[in-house]
């Protein structure tokens, strides 16, 4: 039941948040039950197991029993911490959209509790129709959250937004009923299912150099949804609009999360599911992975607007979490995981400053500032911390995902694993080419701006940003901490990705590991470093 | 030719003499007139095959009630003759008129296929009473459609309400606001 | 005391030191700033004595490792969190605390009237907790961490005044040329991975050790030190990424000293010696070392000749001197390069110092221009500077001679060596000794150049004055600490050469007989000394004895002078060439194949299902009658489908 | 079947056609007329013509049956409603405008 708990926690919270009669009781309710849904989401922690690869936690229920399609829920080390990610992200997102949200509060944190519902959903669906529900149900929020609270040129955006994903999840569809038709026919029950873990035993006819057959068909209609919602190099040009647009939560929620949709997409279904595609045209990915990572570096270094500028970064980082994948090692794809959390978490943060100083000022353009670090000084530390998670220095968490990835994918291909390097000196530039415009220098005029003094973060927003630090120097510092918990998983996904199954862990009853949870959770941390 | 056949023949150029004027009288009084003609007629054709009752609840209802309130709305109206009785579009209106005549074209040349084979060998049924008809109609309706019976009784009230409520909205749907 | 206790000291000292100045980063307490940061490091130095102390004695261990705990371990990479002090290191890490220290303690004098004070102490003890990192680490990784690390707290310290846009411009140039190094680092640590499978120090010489020396070009093993040496070419300024470092000395005077000249340049040097016994398994490499090493020595030194900033020569002079270095590294000398990297450490921090007490006492002029005559106003540093002068154009016995003697005849002698590479040797040394000697006229000889009324010359306070005075010494013996055989043999009591020893067992050495014997090691170590004294004694004719000859020098080979004025116009060479197009290019990318290609595609294809919407949207008039035609002809087209309507119609002509 | 026979037999075709031509009087009325009012009555018509059909089916099937008869009353009550919807709506109509004509109909989309 804690999965079904975690995912409805939030649609629960924005049925409460409807039914909340005060405009002024709005922020302070949503606040305590984002908090609340992250607690609960840490009695994973003592409820999982990192031993095994298996699926944990499971729940079935059939839902519609003629197309084998049901309630299907289940966690392993691939999605672990990317839950935890969700969940620890809501509450940060509410505290800091405080102010930045002025008008209809209350549709607002309708919008980001479901939209919480569906992204936790579609992570921990296993069933290919349920996943579908939720991926699909996680476009309307955000269409609303960037559509109403966003900026001049939201209804563009936010349209562009919805068709783009929209287009790519279709061919998934068609992909999908493709997958339950032919799993009638060859699984021995000779029943249709979305079962991803039957689908899994699906050997799905392939011919090496020949573009129409069945797998690799079914491998670029996945891709290609998954590959927008990422979004990876050709498919990227949503992605600068709607993050432009947004409001700041939306950006946050938008890069911190709904982007790993895409990538989680390849790592649980495309990878596993079309194994001799995967390999076949890994190149493809890794050569649009490079493609990616240069281009978003190379495009954000010329951007005049600061939240354009880090979403292309995004494109760029992402294109890293794309080439990890595509490696099909254990370094590329632990490396993609590990990240996948640290885009989340400093790109959220960006998206968070940025939307800080825009508060201020209600302008991004970077040339009218200048100086800042004079009278911003704690701003400006907060930033330049940032940064350098985002630029990947080492002792941040950056680095520790950047490094795997670009160590998986030279192995991969020594060739494409040199070029991404160049990546690495290209975020550098572009980073801090922006940060000596922003905060160096003189003071620009939105900064000497007498009328309009410029205050430093407000105790609030401190506590906003509080965690994102820490766990910038904890997962940079101590990443095997975090590593543990998806070894196992990665390493049966890599290892035996020709033939992929994934079992179903049953539990030995624990009385006391609910009562115990809190032990065991500081115990797990305390361990971590002698795990292997 | 018999005189069952000359009735026929009578009335159903009665009807469709009068249906012609319906749809090209310019003024649609004559066009309610020729209506009513058309009704009674009907109500003719109906009593030729022996539909006694429902002959005359067709010159009731039809040729009564309704006709009544299509005259008093038109009255209501005071319209003139008018200037433009048919809508335009010269090709819609090819369309219109070709359409019509293959449906018509088509449906005459489905019965002209089809009765052969069904029913033309068949001879009417054995006429009964009229009182036993209407008995057995009765019947039919009060206890085999029962429920589709009492369905038409509360739609016709609904529909009474619901008419009343429409006219008497101010503006319609183009209130102003 | 316990190995694991003393590392935990000596690394964390500083770190401890960078969080409390960086927590009362506001204060303006320059004395408690400074107090706590030199403490710390001095601490650190202590520790690092105590933990060398260990490798001395009949059966001391040859390295002193700890391992804290495991940072990563992801399939076949397992990335301990470990620290090792052999002998190597142990060099290194004394140096680097040492002057570090005596750097730290120049530095409160130095500070003195700053807005940040704390803050400038914090980024310099995080600066040397990063270092110490690089130095000792005992794999690539953690040795990358404390690489990139120092290139963080150079970029800080670079643009520590960053309310100007130039110093600010000049830290980020740094951090991203240091990056393209990095860039290389980090292949280099994936072939040795891939090659090896692991990244430990110790385990990559005991892997290393039976394979064959590589031929071609094309081997792994010449391929990870290739890469390495892009790693090590950026950190250390060789060509051709060795731009950022004159333009660091935007930042404070003591962190020029400390990081781009004693410590984090030297760290290419280091990371090449730690992996010589890689390195010598790949000679084409190394002769790429060794001709880019003796480029950079000349190139630079030419430079230098016709720069007016005093700290602009001195990084040039850094520059060349590195490039000794990796001369050293090149021809297979690891001692000699690490010897030099000492010394260097010595005289060139001394001079840097020099320099920073001389612009104190100007009020920030940097301008030799408009500087001379200072010996009568700054005795103190006038004196130590004279030593760091003799030391670096290697007079005997001071440091640099035995050094850069050592470097040279490695050049001449060594298996790998060329003649080519001597003489380019001594050509640098000759432009040094030129360079240097110009610096001292312009700087503290002849007449002031200054108003004299305005300007009031002071020497530096005490805390400034122990330092140099220290790093004097220093300079002056450091040298005899490598005595060449053949000057041992000659001296008293026979002193060896206690640092080859030293570093003996712990670098490789080239294969192959070493050419060239006794004598001719006498006969060169005279012609170097002769023509760097030559050099020195021209210089002194130019600038002192008459003023006027460099002017006409000038205007007698005008092309050659504006070429060395402006530095090969290199900066204007890559600006022009490689950034300026980089911007253009991105800016073209973005509105080509952004705005006019993907997103141009995404709307012919969104226009076309409008197109399609519209096109259907005339149908829906709104007008009842034509949905009723539309039902009508929908209605009779059923019905000629239901009645086999063609069907019929062909029977009905066809027969 | 010779013409003679035609005229003498008068059967179910014949009521059958005449339901047919009245059905498509009333239709092309439907998609001819501009007045509201006389689209209803050609609305009327078609309901009529279908009504012949039920009856004449009634007459002429073998089992003499009246359902037939039955459905008449169905489709006059629905005839009957529907007129007077029609008419109340055309009453609207014609107070916004002072004027049936079916195109004002257009103005009802929301």
């Amino acid at each position: 039941m804690l999965l079904s708990l975690i995912v409805f926690m939030p649609l629960v919270s924005a049925i409460l948040i409807s039914l909340l009669p005060k405009e002024n009781w709005i922020r302070p309710t949503a606040l305590f039950l984002g908090l609340a849904q992250f607690v609960v989401s840490l009695v994973l922690f003592a409820q999982y197991d990192p031993s095994t690869p298996a699926l944990q936690l499971v729940e079935f229920v059939p839902w519609v029993p003629a197309l084998g399609v049901s309630y299907f829920l289940g966690i392993d080390g691939i999605s672990f911490w990317l839950v935890l990610l969700t969940t620890f992200l809501l509450p940060v997102v509410i505290l800091g959209s405080w102010t930045a949200i002025d008008k209809k509060p209350k549709g607002f944190h309708i919008a980001l509790f479901v939209l919480q519902t569906a992204m936790l959903g579609s992570f921990v669906a296993m069933d290919l129709v349920l996943f579908y529900v939720f991926f699909e149900l996680s476009l309307v929020p955000m269409y609303f959250i960037v559509g109403i609270w966003g900026g001049t040129r939201r209804i563009y955006a936010t349209t562009k937004f919805f068709i783009y994903t929209m287009l790519g999840s279709l061919l998934m569809l068609l992909a999908i009923i493709y997958l339950m038709f032919t799993a009638q026919e060859v699984l021995p029950a000779k029943q249709m299912t979305a079962n991803i873990l039957e689908l899994y035993k699906l050997d799905i006819p392939f011919i090496a150099g020949q573009f129409l057959n069945p797998q690799t068909l079914l491998f670029f209609a996945f891709s290609v949804a998954f590959a927008i919602k990422v979004p990876m190099f050709p498919f990227h040009t949503w992605l600068p609009d709607a993050h432009v647009e947004a409001p700041t939560p939306g950006s946050v929620v938008l890069a911190g999360v709904m982007l790993k949709m895409g990538s989680y997409g390849f790592l649980r279904f495309v990878i596993p599911l079309f194994p001799e595609a995967s390999e076949h045209y890994a190149w493809v990915f890794l050569f649009l992975g490079v493609v990616g990572i240069i281009y978003g570096a190379l495009v954000a270094m010329v951007q005049p607007d600061v939240k354009k500028l880090v979403a292309y970064s995004s494109v760029s980082h992402m294109g890293y979490v794309m080439m990890g994948l595509f490696a099909l090692n254990t370094y590329g794809v632990t490396g993609s995981i590990y990240q996948m959390l640290n885009h989340g978490i400093s790109t959220g943060a960006l998206f968070l400053l940025v939307g800080m100083i825009y508060e201020r000022t209600h302008s991004r353009e970077i040339e009218k500032y200048g100086g800042l670090a004079k009278v911003l000084p704690i701003f400006t530390i907060l930033f330049f911390i940032v940064t350098l998670s985002s630029i990947a220095v080492p002792m941040t968490n950056g680095f520790v995902g950047e490094f795997l990835i670009l160590l998986g994918a030279f192995e991969a291909s020594m060739f494409f694993g040199s070029l991404a390097v160049i990546g690495v000196v290209l975020g550098a530039v572009y980073m801090l080419w922006m940060f000596k415009r922003m905060f160096f220098g003189e003071e620009g005029e939105l900064v000497s701006d007498k009328k309009h003094p410029l205050h430093d973060l407000s105790l609030r927003e401190m506590v906003v940003m509080a965690p994102l630090i820490v766990l910038i120097f904890w997962m940079g510092l101590l990443p095997n901490q975090f590593l543990q918990y998806s070894k196992v998983s990665v390493e049966h996904l890599v290892s035996t990705k020709d033939a992929y199954q994934l079992s179903i862990h049953t539990p030995q009853p624990e009385s006391d590991a609910q009562l115990a949870f809190g032990m065991k959770f500081f115990k797990s941390v305390a361990q971590a470093p002698e795990a292997k | 030719m018999t005189a069952d056949s000359l009735l026929f023949f009578i009335l159903a150029a009665m009807t469709v003499g009068s249906a012609l004027v319906v749809i090209l009288a310019s003024n649609p009084i004559f066009c309610s007139l020729a209506l009513a003609m058309a009704m009674i007629s009907v109500a003719g054709i109906f009593a030729s095959l022996n539909a006694w009752f429902v002959a005359g609840v067709q010159l009731i209802v039809y040729a009564g009630a309704v006709m009544v309130l299509f005259v008093m709305v038109l009255m209501l109206f005071d319209l003139k003759d008018e200037v433009r009785a048919f809508s335009r579009g010269l090709v819609s209106g090819f369309f219109k008129i070709a359409s019509v005549a293959v449906i018509g074209g088509v449906i005459a040349a489905a019965v002209w296929m089809s009765t052969e084979t069904i029913f033309s060998t068949a001879p009417a049924a054995p006429t009964v009473n009229a009182t036993v008809a209407t008995k057995q109609l009765a019947d039919l309706l009060f206890k085999k459609y029962l429920f589709s019976f009492e369905a038409m009784g509360a739609l016709l009230l609904i529909i009474a309400i619901g008419a009343v409520a429409l006219s008497r909205i101010e503006g319609g749907t183009h209130a102003d606001k | 005391m316990q190995a694991e206790f003393l590392f935990a000291i000596l690394l964390l000292a500083p770190l401890i030191g960078f969080i409390i100045n960086g927590l009362r980063w506001k204060s303006k307490n320059y004395l408690l700033a400074g107090s706590i940061a030199t403490g710390a490091v001095a601490i650190s130095f202590i520790a690092a004595v105590l933990v060398v102390m260990k490798l001395f004695g009949a059966d001391a261990p040859k390295a002193v490792t700890v391992e804290y705990f495991k940072w990563m371990a992801v399939g076949g990479l397992e990335v301990p969190v470990a620290f090792v002090i052999d002998h190597i290191s142990a060099l290194m890490v004394l140096v680097v605390t040492g002057v570090g220290t005596l750097i730290h303690l120049f530095s409160i004098g130095y500070m003195s009237h700053d807005e940040r004070p704390s803050k400038y102490f914090a980024y310099l003890n995080f600066f040397l907790f990063n270092m110490l990192l690089l130095i000792l680490g005992e794999n690539l990784l953690l040795m990358f961490v404390g690489w990139e690390g120092v290139g963080l707290c150079s970029y800080l310290l670079i643009g520590f005044w960053f309310s100007d846009k130039e110093k600010a411009a000049a830290g980020m140039k740094a951090f991203v040329t240091n990056r393209i190094g990095d860039a290389g680092f980090l292949l280099g640590i994936f072939t040795i991975f891939f090659l090896l499978g692991t990244v430990s120090f110790d385990e990559i010489i005991s892997k290393v050790a039976g394979m064959p020396v590589e031929v071609g070009w094309s081997g792994p093993i010449t391929l990870a030190a290739l890469f390495l040496f892009i790693g090590a070419m950026g950190k250390s300024a060789q060509i051709p990424l060795y731009v950022w470092l004159p333009d660091a000395m935007a930042g404070p005077t003591p962190v020029s000293a400390l990081i781009h000249a004693a410590t984090m340049v030297t760290a290419g040097v280091y990371m090449i010696v730690r992996l010589s016994p890689l390195f010598i398994l790949a000679p084409n490499a190394l002769h790429v070392v060794a001709v880019v090493g003796a480029a950079t020595a000349v190139f630079a030194a030419t430079i230098g000749i016709t720069q007016f900033d005093i700290k602009k020569v001195l990084a040039y002079s850094t520059v060349s001197q590195l490039g000794f270095m990796f001369l050293a590294c090149g021809v297979g000398a690891f001692g000699a390069a690490m010897f030099h990297l000492v010394t260097h450490a010595f005289f060139k921090a001394l001079m840097f110092l020099g320099s920073g007490s001389v612009i104190h006492a100007m009020h920030e002029e940097q301008d030799i221009r408009k500087m001379g005559g200072l010996k009568k106003y700054l005795p103190i540093t006038h004196a130590t500077f004279v030593v760091g002068w003799i030391a670096i154009i290697g007079i005997p016995p001071f440091a640099g001679f035995f050094s850069k003697d050592e470097i040279l005849w490695k050049a001449f002698s060594s298996p790998l060596g060329h003649k080519g590479l001597w003489a380019a040797g001594v050509i640098g040394a000759a432009c040094t000794a030129f360079y240097m000697t110009r610096l001292m006229a312009l700087t503290f000889w002849g007449k002031p150049r200054f108003d004299e009324h305005k300007t009031h010359p002071h020497e530096a306070p005490p805390s400034m004055a122990i330092p140099l005075i220290v790093l004097a010494i220093l300079s002056a013996i450091g040298g005899f600490m490598g005595i060449p055989h053949v000057i041992g043999e000659i001296l008293p009591g026979h002193p060896g050469n206690w640092l080859e020893h030293w570093l003996a067992g712990s670098i490789a050495a080239p294969a192959g007989e070493a050419h060239g014997s006794a004598i001719m090691e006498w006969i060169l170590m005279g012609i170097s000394v002769s023509i760097a004294g030559l050099a020195a004694l021209l210089a002194f004719s130019f600038y002192v004895i008459e003023p006027d000859r460099p002017k006409q020098w000038a205007a007698r080979l005008p092309g050659l002078h504006r070429l060395l004025e402006n530095k090969y116009f290199v900066d204007e060479f890559y600006f022009e060439r490689i950034i300026n197009p980089l911007v253009s290019g991105s800016k073209a990318l973005w509105a080509f194949v952004d705005v006019n290609f993907i997103d141009r595609a995404t709307f012919v294809v969104g226009d076309f299902v409008r197109g399609m919407g519209s096109t259907a949207r005339t149908l829906q008039t709104g007008n009842m009658q034509q949905y009723a035609l539309y039902i009508s002809i929908a209605i009779a087209l059923m019905f000629v489908y239901l009645l086999e309507g063609p069907k019929r119609l062909a029977e009905l002509f066809g027969g | 079947m010779p013409i003679n026979d035609a005229l003498l037999n008068v059967g179910l075709s014949h009521y059958l056609i005449l339901s047919a031509l009245l059905f498509t009087l009333g239709l092309l009325g439907v998609l001819l007329r501009r007045n509201v009012i006389v689209i209803l009555m050609s609305i009327e018509l078609m309901l009529n013509a279908v009504n012949i059909t039920f009856v004449a089916f009634s007459r002429y099937s073998p089992t003499a049956n009246m359902d037939g008869q039955a459905m008449v009353f169905f489709v006059m009550t629905i005839a009957a409603a529907e007129a007077a919807v029609g008419l109340a709506l055309a009453t609207t109509i014609f107070k916004k405008f002072r004027e049936v004509n079916i195109r004002y109909f257009e103005h009802l989309k929301g």
